[in-house]
């Protein structure tokens, strides 16, 4: 149909269903993670307990992360493949540089061995805070040196996002490897392991009865990565929605032509979206050798980036641009840990949890075409 | 750290405790299930659960091990009595003990020993040394045959990310040095683990080197990738005959048997699968028994390299031949 | 045009002209790789990513993607060597019904994505995970060996040429003549450059579209069953993962993910090309953890080229007002 | 004569609301019929309807006397109906035969049989006229040719009615007159075509017949005699329209200059452009499609490079791309609002923000103030009667063409500028639209600001620009003033050059 003369918007009808409204809100996402919460409790009780809560929300909070960084690349219709490897290099490199000690037998092989690490631990180890903030700053440094490379790659020379992230993925994802000739980096300093899951504010349920609590009963609540995954999610929700910036990227995802001769810094943009995912993706991945404990050259390897690229894309952002919100990400994240979680629950046998994940994304995905439908049926 | 105490309104219910050995639920998380040696393993350690009337709690990483630790606190969320793990590497194996001993769940390492072997029962098998038995082995006799000539050695190594492919490299390398000037600067061939990718990388380099003597697999599940390259060329040829590559590999699997026995490969380095399975098993249910909630012991598997010497008495001493005699490899 | 200079000529060959740069520069490095069975073993090596990404062509050309390949190459040959070993079916029947299970994968694909309007991204990422589960399912993880005719199929040659370069110039010369010579194929390039057009315009589109996903995954079946016919075995990992090699071949040789540009031709020269790297490294013999590096490296700089000749051909389209003085 | 075609009480609903009612209309073969009206009268609906797109609600058509009731476009095709739309439908990736034979190649042993598809589309382009290799790809080739394209195809189908829908809106006046001898040799040859166009005066040539719509219904129908220009503005907007070109206060010539182009070149596309723009004046750049109309306004505004000469704004010189000149004050309407205008997805709020976000965000952060914008655009929407139900959610796609255009205008008029660009600023919008956008860039010009406005309605640049500038292959060849009087012959001349004029 043209636009030429479409009858103008019928205004919503004041006395639409529940069900249209429901699937027709912007947090539809959200009430599909709650419903399936909801019907899963009665066969899994186990998914309620506090301590699977306390797990589900510590599995969510370094994925968050990156896959907020995901969502501005969306929204400037790029994708970013090379997350993973980032990540792989980001915790690599910290690591390297924060450990407060390491086994020459395991990695005196090393090309970082004497440059950056030896025996008596890392470059920056046991200079106190100072030290770990500048080993961490610079490993997230390096991280988003690839994210702008990523970005000037496609902005200046016009290549496509998918190679150019494929290809900074598989070399920075060997990078890593080759800096500690596979080895991984232990000995992480304390403070840097309880940005991992160090906890702020734990809860006791139960009757204090006796004079120890029962640690298995002590469950963190407020924990360093949630506050982490918080504060980014915040800004990053501020910076997309609220921020100058933030509409230059929808607007360049929208129309770049458009958004070029309406005087958007379409490269400048371009290239802060990748930047950004790589930052992001840096964070995440120091909370993840966090962690692991360990800074880890295959970290966010395997299927980790299509649980990323999924959680995104589930939560409503488009990967042809223009469409991006981080809150729908953070649902979208929910979705999946949620999701990987209930899997774990379920006591399935290994050969068939792939197929039961197959068939639960669907499902989300069927229920949001569902969603369209009625709501296009709204609009002409 | 600061706790806060609720007093909960929830009624906090008597927990399934220890000393519920006789029937518990325990928690079996690998890494992978992708050849011979994890699929044995795999079915080892459940069946031996199942027939002890345990119930078993199956996690997949899927070579993920940010996934595994995640899998493995869903488990003890889920108050499991017992873990047993096959981890990705030594590093994250020893998070997930400390995890599962700070929630007071006995924990079993198998196979891959974590970094720090002070906590958790850990069931040891050294891939290097392994390694090295079986390649040392393969170059004697490829020296033996080469008469003064060096010997060209070919390792396929594994996935570069994979601890156990670092491990069996460094073996393979070992056993290379000992030899000193009998054998030559060895050509390296990336697998990644992956069939198809070694297919192709093995047939460039075996192109560009037709003069190979010698030829490690750091898994015993690329001998038929290798096969069908050396097939072609006339280099897939019995112990016996004229123009045989000696060949070793590591696992220890039924194909890697019945190759030894047809004498087209010389040696592999075996774990001990079954020894190990049970080993781990029966530390980690006495523990549970005793009430024990951190119990920590270390458990030494030597292996060792079977080859075409000694296969006549140590055959049953490996698993591969043990399913190869039960009809494993169905052809 | 009638005449070219060097540089539209560069600019209009630039997949070929990079390529030949590779092979010559891998040639110099290490000669042997430029030895004729050398060559053809690299074409040998590429027909299993290849002929994959000639089906992958067919969906990208719709703007859409199949994330589902790396799983259809591994369950389509799975079921097949099931019915070998069970039913003792020969080669011949193995492959057809290894390429049935690859097209029937592809029209759930295609009843996902024409029929229910699910995004082609997450309809094919549910059913990377279905797929492969039913495969790990069916084999219980093991691997299945293939009875000894399988790998005799594998192996073979004609006049010299083995069989899995001979499967994979059939169907890149099956897949240019549909896409360049028959209705249905100009009507790909139609719909993929725009979609609402080629529905106004009365073509096909459903049927079309779903056609694309069947081809697609037979395709991926077909290279599965070509591959694990030469080693007659396949394990629970195969094809884990391959879905972003097979996208890089085909948008390495000119395919774009946006729709309505690529061809045939395309989706061999990027396999080629990808393959001609992965083996001359090989033969130069660099060390283990520079190769994916330098594999990188060289990926990077012939999509830079090619975004090049993007740009320099945009600036020619644009000059065409008045005769350059 | 029998009719091709008859409507009998033709009626459509939207959501229960009537959008077409009571049709009753018919069409002969070998007759024009002119259907015109404003944007929302039901035009599109009843072509839908026509097309196959939409079944009607109420009543039937009928087709050589059969019952006719298309269910899809593909049924509409085959009867023999053809559609020359205003966004052509073709494909730029395929070649210029491709796009002809899309849906019936000849084949040749299951194969597309390219001899004979080139013999086919050969013969079909010498009948337009159209010297092209039909392997071109549709792609390289410019509007007006695209559209030849489009009829091509028409006439290969041998469609019986042809429905052109807005044909002349990027095409050349020597294209038009092309198009209308088209239309009279296709009249001839007893082809039926339903002709709607918002330019009456190309309705009064080429139609025989007009039949008039407002909210629906049908309401006036008559030889085209009956039916003078007044008349039909009368008829379709139910009140009569004073002068389209708002009558507006003459720049003072002594004005200063807003911008000041001197030797602009860039080889290939123009050469050594010289050009003013006084405060508060309308210069129109008229001449053919290819004559670097566009060409030129993409380099003022930096969009491609120039390798010499000066251009200057507000005595300025200007440097950088778009974003450098909209701060220094310049602000461009393209001539394609789809695809350089506008976020076709994004709302009309976001639309209106775009080239002045700076001027709405506040503090360190760059924050944008979402109350100022929703007041800013809210002003805009009244200012320029912008027909939108939800300014924050309505996505801009579902708007009619002149209210989109209108959101165009407004992102630029909230950027405030001092010279405003304006590349066919009126294609594709109806006769009511027009006059407010007239109007607005007379209000513009009043405030002060320049305005350099290109089109390739020689009626339009008569009626609202001070003076005319006249392009040819990249260069100016000439400019005319209102003082000195405006005549078609010889502007035409000077966009044809000697031969044309002779």
């Amino acid at each position: 149909m043209t636009a030429i003369d479409a009858p103008a918007p019928v205004p919503a009808r004041q006395r639409r269903g529940f069900l249209a409204r429901l699937l027709g809100s912007e947090y539809f996402v959200l009430w599909l993670t709650v419903g399936y919460f909801l019907v899963l409790l009665p066969f899994l009780p186990t998914l309620g307990t506090p301590a699977n809560l306390v797990n589900l929300l510590s599995n969510m909070w370094p994925l968050l992360v990156v896959a907020i960084g995901q969502t501005f690349v969306m929204a400037v219709a790029g994708i970013d493949l090379s997350q993973g490897a980032v990540m792989a290099l980001t915790s690599t490199l910290a690591a390297a540089l924060l450990a407060t000690g390491a086994d020459p037998a395991v990695l005196a092989k090393a090309p970082i061995w004497g440059v950056l690490l030896s025996e008596r631990g890392g470059l920056l180890d046991g200079r106190g805070g100072v030290g770990l903030a500048l080993g961490l700053g610079l490993a997230v440094l390096a991280a988003v040196a690839v994210g702008l490379m990523n970005g000037i790659a496609v902005a200046r020379f016009r290549m496509p996002p998918f190679m150019v992230t494929l290809v900074a993925m598989m070399i920075a994802g060997a990078f890593a490897i080759w800096l500690t000739q596979s080895e991984n980096i232990r000995n992480l300093p304390e403070q840097f392991i309880a940005l991992g899951k160090g906890d702020i504010v734990s809860v006791y349920f139960g009757a204090r009865t006796e004079s120890q609590l029962p640690r298995r009963e002590v469950y963190p609540l407020v924990t360093y990565p949630a506050i982490v995954a918080i504060i980014v999610a915040v800004l990053a929700h501020w910076l997309l929605e609220r921020t100058v910036f933030g509409r230059q990227v929808i607007a360049v995802g929208a129309n770049r032509r458009a958004a070029e001769i309406s005087g958007v810094p379409v490269v400048r943009v371009l290239i802060l979206a990748f930047a950004l995912s790589a930052l992001f993706a840096a964070i995440g991945g120091l909370l993840y050798a966090a962690r692991l404990e360990a800074g880890r050259p295959t970290l966010g390897s395997g299927t980790f980036l299509l649980d990323v690229i999924g959680a995104t894309v589930i939560g409503g952002t488009s990967l042809f641009g223009g469409k991006a919100r981080v809150i729908w990400t953070v649902f979208g994240v929910a979705f999946f840990v949620l999701l990987s979680n209930s899997l774990n629950l379920m006591n399935l046998s290994s050969f068939h949890v792939d197929m039961v994940k197959g068939a639960v994304i669907l499902g989300a995905a069927l229920l949001d075409v569902a969603r369209t439908r009625l709501t296009r049926q709204a609009l002409p | 750290m600061q706790t806060l105490t609720l007093a909960a309104a929830l009624a906090a219910g008597t927990v399934l405790s220890a000393g519920a050995a006789s029937a518990a639920n325990i928690c079996f998380a690998f890494q992978d299930l992708e050849t011979e040696f994890w699929v044995a393993g795999h079915q080892a350690i459940t069946t031996a659960l199942q027939e002890g009337g345990h119930t078993v709690i199956e996690r997949n990483a899927n070579e993920d091990a940010n996934r595994q630790l995640e899998q493995v606190r869903d488990c003890i969320a889920q108050g499991v009595d017992g873990i047993i793990i096959i981890p990705q590497d030594g590093e994250s194996a020893a998070t997930i003990v400390n995890e599962a001993q700070n929630a007071d769940v006995p924990i079993a390492v198998f196979n891959r020993p974590p970094s720090d072997l002070s906590k958790g029962i850990i069931v040891v098998a050294d891939n290097a040394t392994i390694a090295e038995q079986a390649v040392d082995f393969a170059l004697t006799k490829a020296i033996e045959r080469a008469g003064g000539e060096p010997v060209q050695p070919l390792i396929l190594v594994g996935d570069l990310g994979d601890p156990n492919a670092v491990g069996r490299r460094a073996g393979f390398n070992a056993a290379v040095e000992k030899h000193g000037d009998a054998v030559a600067t060895p050509i390296e061939v990336a697998s990644n683990w992956d069939a198809a990718t070694a297919l192709s990388n093995l047939e460039a380099a075996v192109t560009a080197n037709p003069n190979i003597d010698m030829l490690f697999t750091s898994s015993d599940f690329l001998f038929p990738t290798i096969r069908s390259v050396l097939e072609p060329r006339g280099m897939w040829k019995a112990a016996g005959e004229e123009g045989h590559v000696v060949m070793a590999g590591l696992d220890g699997d039924a194909t890697a048997c019945s190759l030894i026995k047809e004498g087209y490969v010389d040696a592999t380095g075996v774990q001990d699968l079954y020894f190990e399975a049970d080993a781990a098993l029966e530390a980690l249910l006495a523990a549970m028994e005793a009430g024990e909630a951190q119990p920590n012991q270390v458990i030494e598997d030597p292996g060792f390299a079977l080859t075409t010497d000694n296969i006549g008495e140590r055959e049953m001493d490996m698993w591969g031949c043990v399913l190869l005699a039960e009809g494993f490899l169905n052809k | 045009m009638t005449w070219m200079t060097p540089l539209d000529f560069a600019v209009r060959y630039t997949a070929v002209l990079i390529l030949a740069l590779i092979v010559v520069i891998f040639g110099i490095v290490a000669p042997a790789f430029l030895a004729p069975g050398s060559l053809m073993s690299t074409l040998k090596a590429a027909s299993f990513i290849g002929i994959a990404a000639v089906g992958m062509v067919f969906v990208l050309l719709t703007a859409g993607i199949d994330l589902s390949v790396g799983s259809a190459m591994y369950l389509a040959p799975v079921i097949a060597g099931i019915a070998m070993q069970r039913l003792g079916i020969d080669v011949a029947p193995a492959l057809l019904l290894c390429l049935l299970v690859g097209a029937a994968i592809g029209l759930v694909n295609a009843i996902l994505i024409v029929r229910l309007r699910i995004v082609p991204f997450i309809a094919t990422l549910a059913m990377l995970f279905l797929v492969r589960g039913l495969g790990i399912w069916s084999t219980g993880s093991r691997q299945i060996d293939f009875p000894a005719s399988m790998r005799a199929f594998g192996q073979s040659a004609l006049f010299g040429i083995p069989m899995p370069v001979i499967a994979f110039a059939i169907v890149a010369a099956a897949a240019h003549i549909v896409l360049a010579h028959t209705a249905f194929g100009r009507h790909i390039y139609a719909f993929g450059n725009d979609a609402e057009a080629a529905r106004k315009a009365g073509l096909p589109v459903r049927r079309m579209q779903a056609a694309v996903y069947v081809i697609c995954s037979t395709c991926a079946a077909l290279a599965g069953f070509v591959l694990i016919s030469q080693i007659g075995r396949i394990d629970a990992g195969f094809g884990e993962g391959r879905e972003f090699d097979v996208i890089t071949a085909a948008v390495l040789g000119g395919a774009s993910l946006f729709g309505g540009i690529g061809s045939a031709v395309s989706a061999v020269l990027g396999a080629v090309t990808v393959q001609a790297v992965k083996a001359g490294l090989v033969y130069a013999g660099v060390n283990l953890y520079l190769q994916p590096i330098v594999q990188g490296a060289i990926i990077f700089l012939a999509v830079f080229l090619d975004g090049l000749r993007a740009i320099r051909m945009e600036k020619q389209a644009r000059r065409s007002i008045r005769p350059l003085a | 004569m029998s009719a091709l075609l008859t409507l009998e009480g033709l009626g459509k609903d939207w959501f229960g609301v009537p959008a077409v009612e009571g049709l009753t209309l018919s069409i002969a073969p070998g007759e024009v019929l002119g259907l015109i009206g404003e944007n929302g009268a039901g035009k599109s609906t009843l072509m839908n309807m026509i097309g196959g797109v939409v079944p009607p609600t109420r009543g039937r058509m009928l087709w050589e006397g059969q019952p006719y009731a298309p269910a899809s476009a593909a049924d509409a095709t085959a009867e023999g109906v053809a559609f020359i739309h205003q966004e052509l439908n073709l494909f730029g990736n395929l070649s210029i035969a491709e796009n002809i034979l899309i849906d019936g190649f000849p084949r040749r042993m299951g194969l597309i049989d390219r001899r004979a598809m080139a013999r086919a589309t050969e013969a079909l382009m010498a009948r337009l006229d159209l010297d092209l290799s039909p392997d071109r790809p549709v792609g390289t080739l410019v509007a007006g040719e695209k559209q030849l394209v489009e009829i091509a195809k028409a006439l290969h189908r041998r469609a019986r009615l042809i429905i052109f829908d807005e044909p002349t809106t990027s095409l050349t006046t020597r294209e038009i007159e092309r198009l209308f001898s088209l239309i009279d040799r296709l009249r001839a040859e007893g082809t039926a075509m339903i002709y709607i166009s918002h330019i009456l005066g190309d309705v009064v040539r080429v139609a025989d017949r007009v039949a008039v719509l407002r909210d629906g219904s049908l309401v006036g129908e008559g030889p085209v005699d009956d039916f003078p220009v007044p008349r039909m503005i009368h008829s379709m907007i139910g009140r009569e329209l004073a002068d389209v070109f708002p009558p507006r206060r003459i720049a003072p010539p002594d004005a200063p200059p807003v911008l000041e182009v001197e030797g602009l070149s860039a080889p290939g596309v123009i050469e050594d452009v010289s050009l003013t723009v006084r405060e508060g004046e309308v210069v129109g750049l008229f001449g053919l499609m290819g004559a670097g109309r566009s060409e030129l306004a993409r380099i003022l505004f930096g969009l491609d490079p120039a390798e010499r000469g000066r251009v200057r704004l507000g005595g300025q010189a200007l440097h950088g791309g778009p974003r450098e000149r909209i701060a220094a004050g310049m602000g461009f309407v393209t001539e394609n609002r789809r695809e350089e205008g506008l976020m076709m997805d994004a709302s009309v709020r976001d639309n209106l923000a775009l080239a002045a976000l700076g001027q709405f965000a506040a503090g360190p952060l760059g924050l944008v103030d979402r109350e100022k914008v929703g007041a800013a655009a809210q002003a805009m929407q009244q200012d320029l009667r912008i027909k939108a139900a939800d300014l924050a959610r309505q996505p801009v796609r579902s708007l009619s063409g002149g209210n989109q255009q209108k959101v165009v205008l407004g992102k630029w008029l909230l950027s405030r500028p001092h010279l405003l660009i304006l590349d066919e600023p009126t294609r594709g919008v109806d006769v009511g639209a027009r006059a407010e956008i007239y109007a607005i860039v007379n209000r513009l010009a009043e405030e002060g600001c320049g305005v350099l406005m290109i089109s390739s309605e020689l009626d339009e640049l008569k009626g609202m620009c001070d003076r005319i500038a006249v392009m040819r292959g990249g260069e100016i060849t000439g400019e005319r003033s209102r003082a000195g009087g405006y005549r078609d012959a010889d502007l035409v001349a000077l966009a044809f050059g000697e031969q044309a004029a002779a």
